[in-house]
């Protein structure tokens, strides 16, 4: 498969691109520096990148790997990484993350948070409505649902996506739709711009978005071969009829069908295998018994189409508003991609069940998947799928099915005939029939009767047209030849019904026809003819006059969808019924003084003793920055000077875990030389352990003339860990040595301020280091 | 059409048949499926397919469905619109992208019903 | 393994104890009922109850399971269970619940809606510092990190659960701690109320409560064997290594020689082999490759103790407070649980990770253990561990160095010498050693010195006694005869190590030492002195006075821990840094009322980019129930009135989901006649599909004179779903039929009113049946 | 002690045993590690232990921490708080849970001191 060299080549040529604006990891990316000579921009490469993957065994931190690929060069480990000296292992496969905010200047942000979290394949959601808009959208308009592909949005995020790939480390592929009535131009857009992936799929167009079939097949033709050309990967449509069906494990049958469909149509159409990909999705989730129903169907899936590409989904069709259940469900699913395969996997924000996706639920879904499938790495290494009993007969038997609905589709009249009978999305399982499924007509539909056969002197002067093209007649008109070998050649493979392997020379053989004119847009990148803006008011520039105070400026508000769009979600267990719950909780939102309130989930704990309950709501206020009280950071001595003082005055620790508390690893870090903790500068510490009483604390510091006591104390319930604070110092005082000694508490609830309020000489929390403390000691001891 | 699941009868004739030949006829089928659909794809054309070549021409968004919407108020969109663009800038002696845009505004409408032999 | 026959048994033994008081499902528990007659209170049974496991294959809904068991009578089955009819399958193993509030009367809610979530475990966790009380507490005052175990705590507890099993239909275990140093008292106490299960092991006393292990062991052996006489199962501590050492991975041979030292014990105390639970814990979590380190350390622990319990415990040692972090990996551990096997799946709440779990995250964690266990039914029947290559090797390699620790314990003289030279919780994977085990000394820790050597005439007059007992100066002295044959017996089989695997007669053969006093009360019930309050202040009535208003007022607050506590989470997204956005956070909470804010969760989404935070606040005001603003609830009409209105006036209804929307199943649902739709009422309807147009809609209704239009509508970002709405009645109205026809929308995110504003004549959201829209329609066409 | 990972000299007397003999070992070797200290639980015994004794005997908690701590103090714990107690009834000739409640509150503690022979 293609793979980009290195991420130095891209960087290298993107300098020529993109002058001197290089993200720094600490900046915000600028919307109006993309926006900068967008006119002048060039995709740096087309087509689609794998990950590099490294071989089996390597190691990364404590553990070997065996499915895993490149680092990145900057990113967010998992939030448990810090156990594990901060690991990011990458998975093997690519990682899609959606992104649809509505408003690509949004959306660029995002691109880089699911990039920051090691999501490689960006896919931009298009506007509701664009797939019945029969022609191109140019500008910046906002959109429904995602934004309006144009070449402008699609550049600028490209253009964003070159950065931020500079920024991680690593390519990322950038993906949009090749749906609707206008799919052969997007198909070129995509090409000219270096989008390197799309859905295209014509049975999408006719089943769920209701557009006239022949016109969904004829235009299909040609869009994928413009696809195939820029190497980019295409997606199929079948996994909605998963989604759509009311009983989703009855389509699997189906699904098979429709796979082979557009495979076996993209194929003729010119595109090799390895740009095919099906979209699979695991068709149940609990409390069906999912596995035993997911994983047959994926093997039978894997079985019949085992040269293609596999984008593993995760279910959307068992989706509620409980983002703990996805995540049990997608945790799932990953499993059924490492127990067969999957070169993409795709994640689904956890709350797509509500209707409201917001940006850092998508970081969520790609950290479900990265974590999923690095904690099942090569899991077939210790476990085997059994190659008989049930699940082979199962895998047999949906195979079988999907066969026998391939042909009752002949024993009709052919696929058009069979849409028109409702073969398609029926919630049977084939040869069972519901009778539901969804019924299109051959003369119905949006662009129907916009066909138009050809006529004998019909010829087109450009690259990657497919189908009768009277090129002969077209050296004529223009008077400049063409070899056409190659092409004669192509058609005839075409013809065969051939499966073109490798597309290697597609690019080539297309660049000959293309000499008619001189080049076209696909060969020569100068002669695209860029549109800017054509809507006054509906543009980027207008919203991001609107919001530059959110953006640039010292105003702060919450978001989830837009900069400054000021959403919170409110959680609350409420001890009352569901229904009297629901509008309680409104009213406390509403109390708290939000606007625009509404519930987004419920779960009964229990019918009469409470349920619980999340609410959105807006904040009417915003933050001023330079207003918010933040405590000042005392930057922390040098370690050579803290060591000086220590050994000058022979300084001692007496150290405790306190109270009831077993836990002594954060003490230990603070403590033991090889953890970088105090001992390195010289103190000389005196840990007495676990679960130690505060009297024995004081007397041990007594024993040994320790000018410095640690207690550690992280069981907060209640207020036990005040209570030693307070214990400790009331001790010291009554002992007569407070004065004598430095009081320190620490532990993961420790807070310097509550600290001090116990008698204190300071608190220490969560993440604290050795250096630290010492430069407290020091500062302490000195003043 | 309500059917009970008759798979049982229904797969005589393919129960006996080996792992690979099956996916061998899956795959028979499957092509079978597709060959007339393909065969349309080559013989028709549409209005997008006709703009995606005005913008690989070069033309922009605006200029391509100008031209496309000339082409079929003409009805001569099964010439390509390429070709109509090119053979009027032959005949105009000019170059191709001046004689699209100028298509495109509407100009030289009576040139191309003449060299298509269009009536009305 | 022993089994309660059915939960009607337990409802006879009930109902002679609780007189009439029966929970019903829609009225909260009250406590004051379960402190009435207290006293008078006797456990309906001892021992443990296992699930009723039914027979592979069983169907439930429209699947079929073979690892589950019999259903429960009022339940809450899963979010998605609904897309399933409703089912809710429970898993064949035992479901663990940890209730940590502190104050027993909030516990006892929590019971409730864990067992109605189908925890059939629940573990009562002790307050902190009762290891170290020596004897026991009595009362019910408040506790810290959980509740003090005193005999009215622990009956109250008891008698709540026989309401609440009742009520879910199925027997539930009561569970808590007989360590520290009162575990006899506490053996003696829990055989007594009928306590069902409790964690007993002498090493966790040693190693992480500091407490001397000569009298940990002289005291573990009496509390086994009274343990062992009410059959109640014994969960060990070894699990705490796991969670203690630095690097989790590297103790797996110390776990299982801990198991090894508990077992061992236990059986030659006198305990059978089916009530020694063995507590374990898939040692690590992701970024590392987990499955690959737990799977091999859970097979190689199941093949050396094979005949003994299994409680798979959740990890906990790589929690971060990331909740949906924390789910993936309990995802996976239930895994492991279903490749080997546990009879026992532990949960730990999400945010055990920030020291602040909360009920309804002890439900999440139920949830997740339910859902997983139900995805991964008897997936064993379709993969299977592999009995080559690297796993076999690895568990080969833990049971050897297992072996190998056990070989150096004998060699340096002796368990109790091993710990002194810090043998446990030493990070290193034995022989490895890191040198930073947990030290304890002989003369040392809690309690030390306080052995006492039994003199020749030493005798204790009672049952389930272990060692020396000197009965024929009892006789003697009494004056009073028993049976001995038994009793020496059964110190025959102690003194062989002879494992008991049954202990069928281990009550009877007790029964006759206490003979010698007419009865002891673990065998006479009646002779169980009961202490109600010593404490004036800290107890339950004191407590419920306080909080009264918001256990049975008008008033309602949120709660996470006790009643009225009024703690609520905030969730946001802030496009600043990670320290900015900690303090613009808290700000925001205060401004938004919030008292004793706190940040309890942090995740960077991009350094530069922004920050997801979740704080804690205190809702510094309640809800007057009253006051709440609810809409009228307006019952749906008899289906048969239904039907006789719509046949009288031939109804028609033109429905079609619009916009781009090609979702068609809530639509399908109010229709379809199988669905329970609105056509078996008589309605004709004409269902134009997904993705119509507007116009299409209102030109249908014109040609087939529907009365009635419903349009379906649930893409929803930005304002699409209102736009459809409003494009409709505008419509209505150019076309004229505007008074003619009723409109109505419906979809996920619709609402009545939002309906309205757009010209509907209403609209109707999630969950809408068939009826809610034809006993609309019939109101509005004849009002 | 701090000590490398020699796992691979250290196994050379096991890793030639089967899995079953391996399994024999594991649970023989356990065995020997628990029998000093389930002897040593034979032989002692504790306040704990004897607070549970004369709970079982029907005393309260309280009375049963009073007992046992004035046993404590005569240091005669070794002859089981509840041989005490049963003995201070058979001497007094009253029932033993008027006995023990009569020791708990402190009295007849100079008889407990006889029947058991304590001095000072």
């Amino acid at each position: 498969m293609s793979e980009i060299k290195n991420v130095n080549e891209c960087r290298g040529k993107m300098d020529k691109n993109i002058k001197k604006y290089v993200l720094k990891t600490n900046e915000k990316i600028d919307v109006l520096k993309i926006l900068n000579d967008l006119d002048k921009y060039k995709p740096r490469r087309k087509g689609w990148t794998w990950r590099k993957k490294l071989p089996k065994g390597t190691l990364v931190g404590p553990f070997t790997y065996n499915q895993i690929s490149e680092n990145l060069e900057n990113s967010q480990p998992l939030p448990a990484a810090h156990y594990f000296k901060n690991i990011d292992p990458q998975p093997d496969c690519i990682i899609t993350s959606e992104i649809a905010s509505g408003r690509f200047e949004d959306d660029i942000r995002r691109f880089r948070m699911a990039a920051y979290h090691g999501a490689d394949h960006i896919m931009v959601i298009r506007t509701t409505g664009q797939s019945h808009f029969d022609g191109l959208i140019e500008g910046t308009p906002e959109g429904v649902g995602g934004v309006p592909i144009t070449r402008k949005q699609v550049r600028a995020s490209r253009k964003a996506l070159d950065l931020i790939e500079n920024e991680v480390g690593r390519p990322i592929n950038f993906h949009s739709y090749v749906s609707g009535v206008a799919g052969p131009e997007i198909a070129v857009l995509f090409n000219e711009e270096g989008v390197n992936g799309a859905h295209q799929d014509p049975q999408y167009n006719i089943l769920y978005r209701g557009i006239n079939m022949f016109r969904s097949y004829v235009d299909a033709a040609e869009a994928k071969k413009i696809m195939a050309n820029a190497k980019m990967l295409q997606i199929d449509g079948a996994h909605n009829a998963n989604a759509t069906a009311k009983e989703a494990w009855k389509v699997m049958p189906e699904l098979l069908v429709q796979h082979s469909i557009n495979c076996a149509f993209s194929i003729k159409a010119g595109m090799p295998q390895n740009l095919i990909a099906l979209s699979t999705v695991p068709p149940t989730s609990a409390p069906a018994p999912c596995i035993k129903i997911d994983l047959p169907y994926a093997v039978a899936l894997r079985d019949f189409f085992e040269d293609f590409i596999f984008r593993a989904q995760m279910n959307t069709r068992y989706m509620e508003s409980c983002t703990r259940e996805v995540t049990v469900s997608h945790t799932l699913n990953a499993l059924i991609s490492r127990l067969t395969s999957a070169h993409l996997q795709s994640t689904i924000t956890p709350d797509e069940g509500r209707n409201v996706p917001w940006h850092y639920n998508s970081i969520h879904g790609v950290n479900t998947a990265k974590q999923s499938l690095i904690a099942l790495d090569d899991i077939k290494e210790l476990i085997e799928i059994k190659d008989e009993g049930i699940l082979k007969e199962k895998v047999r038997e949906i195979k079988e099915r999907a066969i026998l609905f391939l042909e009752e589709i002949l024993k009709v009249g052919g696929y058009f005939e069979a849409v028109e009978k409702g073969f398609f999305v029926d919630s049977g399982c084939y040869p069972e029939r519901a009778n539901d499924g969804i019924i299109r007509y051959k003369e119905g539909g949006v662009a129907a009767g916009t066909i138009i056969r050809r006529d004998k002197d019909y010829f087109a002067p450009v690259c990657c047209h497919f189908g009768y093209n009277n090129l002969s007649l077209a050296q004529e008109i223009t008077g400049k030849k063409i070899v056409d070998k190659d092409i004669e050649k192509e058609s005839e493979d075409i013809e065969k019904g051939k499966k073109i392997k490798e597309s290697k020379n597609m690019g080539e053989i297309n660049n000959k026809v293309c000499d008619l004119i001189d080049g076209c847009t696909l060969c020569v990148h100068g002669k695209i003819s860029y549109i800017d803006e054509l809507d006054e008011i509906d543009n980027v520039n207008v919203r991001l006059k609107e919001n530059k105070e959110y953006r640039l400026g010292r105003k702060v508000k919450p978001e989830v969808q837009w900069a400054g769009d000021g959403v919170i979600v409110l959680s609350m267990f409420l001890p009352t019924g569901e229904r009297t719950s629901h509008f309680a909780s409104l009213e406390i939102a509403r109390n708290l003084g939000l606007k625009e309130t509404e519930v987004i989930h419920k779960q009964i704990m229990h019918p009469a003793e409470g349920t619980y309950v999340e609410v959105k709501g807006v904040v009417p206020f915003s933050i001023d920055l330079e207003e918010v009280r933040m405590p000042e950071i005392i930057p922390n001595l040098e370690p050579e000077y803290v060591e000086k003082i220590v050994r000058e005055k022979n300084l001692k620790v007496v150290a405790a875990t306190v109270g009831e508390d077993e836990h002594s690893v954060g003490m230990r870090e603070i403590l033991d030389i090889k953890n970088k903790g105090i001992e390195k500068f010289g103190f000389k510490c005196y840990y007495l352990g676990t679960s130690i009483p505060i009297e024995k604390v004081i007397d041990a510091a007594i024993e040994v003339d320790a000018k410095i006591i640690l207690i550690s104390t992280i069981i907060t319930h209640g207020e036990i860990h005040r209570i030693n604070m307070r214990r400790l110092n009331q001790l010291a005082i009554e002992k007569g040595i407070r004065d004598k000694v430095i009081l320190i508490a620490g532990g993961t609830q420790i807070k310097d301020k509550m600290a001090k309020e116990e008698g204190m000489d300071t608190g220490f929390g969560r993440g604290t280091k050795g250096i630290d403390v010492a430069s407290f000691i020091i500062r302490k001891i000195t003043e | 059409m309500q059917r009970e699941d008759d798979f049982k009868i229904r797969r005589k004739n393919i129960k006996d048949l080996s792992d690979e030949k099956l996916k061998e006829r899956f795959w028979d089928l499957a092509n079978k499926v597709v060959e007339p659909m393909i065969e349309m794809a080559k013989e028709y054309t549409s209005p997008s397919i006709e703009r995606s070549v005005l913008l690989r021409m070069s033309f922009n968004s605006l200029q391509a469905k100008a031209i496309v919407n000339k082409c079929l108020e003409l009805d001569i969109l099964g010439k390509g619109a390429g070709h109509i663009v090119l053979r009027l800038a032959k005949e105009e002696n000019i170059p191709y992208k001046e004689a699209g845009e100028k298509l495109a505004s509407g100009e030289l409408i009576e040139k191309v019903k003449r060299i298509f032999k269009i009536k009305a």
